[in-house]
């Protein structure tokens, strides 16, 4: 089971961790990211993530389904949220349930880690005196 | 034939545009595509780097384009 | 941050994981471990975990604390149930909070492994036609 | 002097008890007192391994009991 999800309202992690839960699995791993409320020492009061909608579901969808592919996964959640999120805010969360718990860790990272570089979802810092695009990979 | 171009993001804001309609000649390329663009929005080139997406796919700058294809300038990606 | 704690009742997954979040974080990651309705082919009815609590907690305390060493965390918090558990039940959670998501993944899978060596809690499993307790390192 | 032993899991059922109050001469070591446990419960070879725990922390079997102390027989561990 894959099943992605952009929301423009809060993440409901519990729901997402329920949503993969199942009596062949012994594990979930679940990663949760969050706002901070600083970058490089500067205070950020808020964020705002743009997404190219119709591609990013694509490419979740298909980050997934390269998890599935590689690790012995029983279900696997990825939703991001969208629009104006506040400091401490959720942001993503990734939650895969396994048989084994090796595969659990394994599949959560590769698909967080992959979603921060193939999902065109954009990041925007506000801070008291102005607003910047991210770009870690520029 | 007319293609739609989409941007976000940093290009959104440079280009002042969600979306802009090209018209291009027949078997025109994404890379025919991007040199129309650069040169009647200069400031892109303010973009550090961008991939491109053709109908929500990564694309080469050699893919041909048909008449309604909808590609997309992908500035570096940020999410999670 | 570090909290350990047995619990005879069910575990809330999500008051664990509020627990952990904090502003200066970016990531936080989760293992939940469930009951799974067979081991080996084999229908497993229910478990009963044994614990020796206070040798438990203090070990459980110094896994967290080796992992706050060895990685950027800011808070963890490591909860493992006792008694008798259905299939399905969360056994054990254990929630990592750090500001770089790799601190979370590694933070997290060390504790949850290193608590399967050394965390004094043993586990039975019934089955419709007799009962075995589980020894994974005999 | 008397030290308690403490059993857990297929120890406690093995020894039909959850703790023994031992006595022993002085300066006995684990290792005493684990021959003297195997000696009245020859059962507890039954267990395929075992560690000890003195006093709650993982010991070696030289350790030097003493008066009050508590041992435990720790079976290979399955929790999580």
């Amino acid at each position: 089971m894959i099943d992605v999800q952009l929301s423009e309202s809060p993440l409901d992690t519990a729901a997402i961790i329920a949503s993969v839960q199942d009596e062949r699995c012994g594990a979930v791993d679940v990663f949760i990211g969050t706002v901070r409320n600083q970058t490089k020492g500067k205070a950020v009061q808020r964020l705002e993530y743009e997404v190219y909608a119709p591609m990013a579901l694509k490419v979740m969808r298909e980050i997934c389904a390269e998890a599935e592919e590689r690790w012995n996964t029983i279900a696997i959640a990825a939703h991001h949220r969208y629009g104006v999120i506040e400091t401490g805010d959720i942001a993503v969360v990734v939650s895969v349930s396994t048989p084994h718990r090796a595969d659990a860790f394994a599949a959560c990272q590769y698909i967080i880690d992959t979603l921060k570089e193939r999902v065109p979802i954009w990041k925007k810092e506000f801070f008291d005196d102005g607003e910047v695009w991210v770009m870690p990979h520029a | 034939m007319t293609i739609i171009i989409k941007f976000f993001a940093l290009g959104r804001e440079l280009v002042g545009a969600n979306e802009l309609h090209v018209d291009l000649p027949e078997k025109a390329s994404v890379h025919d595509a991007l040199e129309r663009l650069q040169t009647e929005h200069p400031k892109l080139a303010q973009l550090p780097s961008f991939l491109v997406a053709l109908n929500a796919e990564y694309a080469e700058r050699n893919a041909t384009l048909k008449n309604g294809d909808e590609l997309a300038i992908i500035p570096p990606v940020s999410g999670g």
